[in-house]
């Protein structure tokens, strides 16, 4: 199904696709959880980089060719299409860089930016706590002011921090105002992960490999150099880019439709009685509902082009493509029958990986407020608010 | 792009719901479900020379407007909100199929009366639209807004008109489980119980929300859908007809399966006064069924969908 | 499938089994939403209290025969097996009833109950009310004291009365001490429906018969000798047998067991091409889902037998058969395909009626917050409760 | 009557729950699935000796307690909840295949060893249950805790043998099921977000609750099921053939949708929690789609039961 791209964009397309096609490597690389593996993809990266198609909607002068959003949702269908490797920068390019643009010093651009692009250096969030979870409001970790070195000394503790096992720098909000309600000041800062005082250490996860880490913080100096926006304005800060259409919310349609076309194969292929009745229509369900989503994102993709705005459309995509996923993966593991419990496959790595969509990103449970009440007015809840 | 309506597509729809709101309230709706004819027939008039709804796929040199088949969608989907019975769908059906299949003699003959709003009959699979019924005032359906009748033998329908058919389905689907959804958050805005709006309590919240998901994904469907029928209409080639099979038929799947859980939502979100008689929750279910049943069940959607050659 | 059962269980149930097959109608009778079907559905329970078959747990000096719990589920799944005719006395006897024996005088007992045994006198129930829905404790109707007379003046408005349209008395509560918090100055009243100032309005269902009505109270005298229980004291009266065993909450599982045999029977006899692939696994899975309900009542009922009680269970009940009526319906009108779209059609019926299951007595969003509660001891929401 | 266990059952189940308590917590199920056999062998003996878990359904006259399935059940399910990997379902299966379809000889023979809990490989289907692996260490399965390996070829089972297996997987399903909630239930208790537990929040309350309808009506079929299979072994006539078919075919349909839901519903409402390998949800995820496997899919098991002669 192709829809109607401009000749630019065609091209553009074109220049991708071919690039992809003599590059992405035919064996996938090691998992991005292992030493070998996180390496294996910083190098990807420097490739991707080189061709200029790291970060392709930023400026030149960053490392990207300011590709237009439909561009940029073209990258990312090819991207899926070939079956490119993870990336193990996306914490960085999708969560992080859109608050340096709107929010960082042009030395702060400077300095981080253009050894993201490059995937130099990789950055691990730090958003969790363990006693707080999706509600950042009620973070612990603190920030005490330091005005003879200039800087903030940070303690506590995060958890779930993802590539933070092998990342090079990590991002994250402390309390700096003690006094100070929920929201208000929280303070966002940058910081090295062999700083002095910060303790690493991996959690294992459901596939057994340490995808996450916990993150120990004790007496840590960061300089003001490294406070992104105003001291006690981070959480305006962090949520400025949280519906960003380029980040989480807008998770591009390619790796979906991409996952359904396997899904397809996968039972065209399996043996007769694998692949039949009742899980015959579960596949071309999944590939029904990868469809919409790709439609749907298209729209948005376009509405967002003629000047509108993402609003709460990002909860809706949210919640679509993290129930996609799990749908996708099950169904998959139900065509492969006994096969799927041996231990490594892609599609069980995959299904285990998928389970963690409906939670990280804000859990589809707060999506569903959000929707709830600034798309459908619904009233808030009494009190309290949110989960 | 199919992703959006073009500025004109959007004033036609505000048109049509201008004059759908003016003239087609619930109480018109009811009144012309019971009426002899079956449908507003006044209705049909204004929207047939104010606008030319039934004119807007023929080509011009059969008296048409030359437009598209999104564009007829575009009026599919206000009327399948308004839930008011009328005859556009098969109009719009036996033009395509004449279009596609009829010879130029017919072609000559009907397409300047389709355009210029005369209603005929027409069947798809065991259901015939628009049967003929003046003077009787009952169809055998329960569902009196889709004017139907349920044959005993089918007929063949070419598989082209068939998915075209399908599309155009899930664009009174779309409207119809826009209206399902808004109807049940203004009710639950306003009823309280235990002290609140029951739209207040986050179990029912998080349900009407994953009915917005729902309908935000099949409006996206059934637009892909209808610009394939569109496409292929103006130039039937082989892509344009796997194109056309693939979206359809992934629509129509998807959409119907939606409409369900919206209008069964509707139901029970309401409570009790959806059982009854005067409210319009009970209208939507019905026509959620019918519509269900104009291109099949979802399940045969999906199977249908598998055949396509080259994907 | 047989339980195991006694030798006088087993007596029993051939008895009822064949005064059944001798006697149901060949021919179903007419809606007895129709006056001429409600006097046919009253000659019916004539019929049945003649043969001592309409209330057989009943005392035998009030129309019964004493019959056990198992023996009243035996009843209940022969007569749903047999397809005999719907109980237009179910008001009375499952939601009246056992708050006459438990609270009714020994004149009131006498005066009531063999007329609701044999059909003469049919009972309506007057609950809701347009402003109160599920939420009884804020019902507005009143009851004002008549000393004088000996009784009390009721005035309001009572909505979904079921079989009202034809029904002889009432039931329903009344706020009689506006003083009172919402619970409590309730009161249980008792009404003919023709006494004066009593109007009685059919309001037209989904399928276009009037089963329910409203019924409006415009100084309605009720003499002391129709209240039930204590003035003050109607909430926790018809509280107090909210969970009966032998009424809505422990719902039959004969006639959900019947209406999965005569889907798997739709099924079989379906055209090819109807009844096939993913229609065929839901028709299994209905049917096993009615057995599951089958055996999970079972189970209850031998709990009740060994002196266990009824509790939250009925709650899970409730969900339970409300949702796998819908679902045997909603399966049997895509095995209909486009059939059953006729108007009349039983199936269509049926699933109509059975949309009102997750509604009626106490909706399933109650019945969760029961079973959050009540059996897994979830905390309450801080605020206004539940619904 | 299935509906209730006996008070003897009710011992039997206390009996095993108290020393899984105190032999067999998180620590100890983690350590005997990473161990040389695979198992615990001391709980196993434990088991085996003082419970007498794998004669319960061997006769008297091969040194087995001649008690019936429905025992081996009872232990089934505390086994499931508990998680630990365990050979009792492959010694029962083992047991009930040669007292169906053994020689004399070899039921003499290997009768009372299994009764005595000696540990033997069974295949069902493509799955073999307790491998040989000793010095080994690994099998190919993801879950460490059912000790399973999948072979390219499948075996033929007799249907009775594969009925029965399926309806004592239910135990197992039953048991893993009720840990799964009991585990959610509990976190949401103590869980604290937005200034409340989470197990305040109607929406999720609203989907615990949903999910112990499940439970409750997951272990009212699985009795039913391991019922019919206790009369089939001890009087193997075609009518308890059938019946037998019908119900562990039912119930092995619905138990293995509602694993799924509730391992799945497990896993969201712990959040990022549940996605750590030092948590136990994992456990359960994966010993939900491992059991799934055992006996074949739902989907699968639906369509086995539509053909179960006269019904």
């Amino acid at each position: 199904m192709d829809l109607e791209l401009s000749e630019s964009e065609r091209a553009f397309r074109d220049e991708v696709r071919e690039w992809l096609a003599a590059n992405v490597p035919t064996e996938p690389l090691p998992s991005m959880d292992t030493a070998e593996g996180f390496a294996a993809h910083q190098q990807w990266e420097r490739r991707l980089a080189d061709a200029r198609l790291s970060v392709v909607s930023w400026p030149r002068e960053m490392g990207g060719r300011e590709a237009s959003l439909v561009e940029w949702v073209i990258f990312e269908e090819e991207y899926y299409r070939a079956g490119a490797p993870g990336r193990v920068s996306q914490n960085g390019i999708f969560l992080l860089a859109p608050i340096i643009f709107d929010h960082g010093t042009p030395e702060q651009q400077q300095r981080f930016l253009p050894t993201m692009a490059t995937g130099e250096q990789v950055w691990a969030q730090a958003w969790s706590e363990p006693e707080a979870g999706s509600d950042l409001a009620s973070l612990r970790s603190t920030a005490t002011r330091d005005d003879e070195r200039g800087g903030w000394v940070l303690n506590g503790q995060k958890t779930w921090s993802s590539r933070a096992a092998f990342a090079h720098w990590g991002f994250g909000l402390f309390r700096s105002d003690a006094e100070a309600e929920r929201h208000r000041g929280l303070t966002y800062f940058l910081f090295p992960l062999d700083a002095d005082g910060i303790t690493v250490r991996p959690i294992a996860q459901l596939d057994g490999e340490p995808g996450f880490a916990e993150l120990f913080f004790d007496d840590v100096f960061v300089p003001d150099a490294d406070v992104l926006g105003a001291p006690g304005d981070g959480w305006r800060v962090a949520m400025s880019t949280a519906g960003n259409e380029r980040g989480l919310s807008l998770r591009s349609p390619g790796r979906f439709c991409a996952t359904a076309d396997r899904l397809v194969e996968l039972w065209r292929e399996a043996p007769a009685g694998e692949g039949t009745d009742d899980v015959a229509l579960r596949v071309v369900d999944g590939w029904i509902r990868a469809q919409a989503y790709r439609l749907y994102t298209w729209g948005t993709v376009t509405r967002l082009v003629d000047g509108g705005d993402m609003g709460a459309a990002g909860s809706v995509n949210k919640v679509f493509w993290s129930e996609l996923d799990v749908a996708l993966h099950e169904t998959a593991l139900d065509v492969l029958g006994p096969d799927a419990e041996l231990a490594g496959t892609r599609w069980m790595d995959g299904y285990l990986f998928s389970l963690s969509g409906p939670i990280y990103a804000g859990t589809n449970e707060i999506q569903r407020n959000i929707v709830a009440e600034r798309i459908l007015g619904l009233p808030r809840e009494p009190k309290g608010g949110a989960r | 792009m199919t992703g959006v309506r073009s500025e004109e597509q959007r004033e036609l729809a505000a048109t049509v719901r201008q004059l759908l709101a003016k003239r087609s309230d619930s109480a018109a709706v009811r009144s012309a479900a019971g009426s002899a004819e079956g449908y507003d027939t006044g209705l049909w008039a204004a929207l047939c020379e104010q606008i030319g709804v039934a004119a807007l796929a023929i080509p011009e040199e059969y008296d048409g407007f030359g437009a598209s088949l999104v564009e007829t969608a575009v009026v599919l989907e206000e009327l399948g909100e308004n839930l008011a019975p009328n005859p556009l769908l098969a109009s719009t059906l036996h033009a395509a199929q004449l279009l596609l299949h009829g010879t130029e003699a017919d072609r000559a003959e009907l397409l300047p009366r389709l355009a210029a709003g005369e209603v005929r009959p027409f069947q798809l699979g065991r259901v015939l639209l628009e049967p003929d019924r003046t003077g009787d005032g009952r169809t055998g359906s329960m569902d009196q807004t889709l004017r139907l009748r349920v044959e005993r033998e089918p007929v063949e329908d070419p598989t082209d008109v068939r998915d075209i058919a399908t599309a155009l389905v899930t664009a009174l689907q779309v409207g119809t489980m826009q209206r399902g959804l808004a109807m049940t958050v203004g009710y639950s805005k306003e009823r309280v119980q235990f002290g609140r709006p029951i739209g207040s309590f986050q179990a029912l919240k998080h349900r009407m929300a994953d009915l917005l998901v729902l309908v935000e994904a099949s409006r996206s469907a059934s637009w892909g859908a209808t610009a394939a029928a569109a496409a292929y209409l103006q130039a039937p080639t082989d892509d344009n007809a796997a194109q056309l099979a693939r979206l359809a038929r992934a629509a129509g799947s998807y959409c119907t399966d939606a409409l369900d859980t919206v209008a069964g939502e509707a139901i029970q979100l309401h409570g009790g006064i959806a059982i009854t008689w005067e409210h319009d929750a009970h209208l939507l279910l019905k026509r959620a069924h019918a519509l269900g049943q104009l291109v099949g069940p979802a399940h045969r959607l999906r199977a249908a969908l598998a055949e396509v050659p080259g994907d």
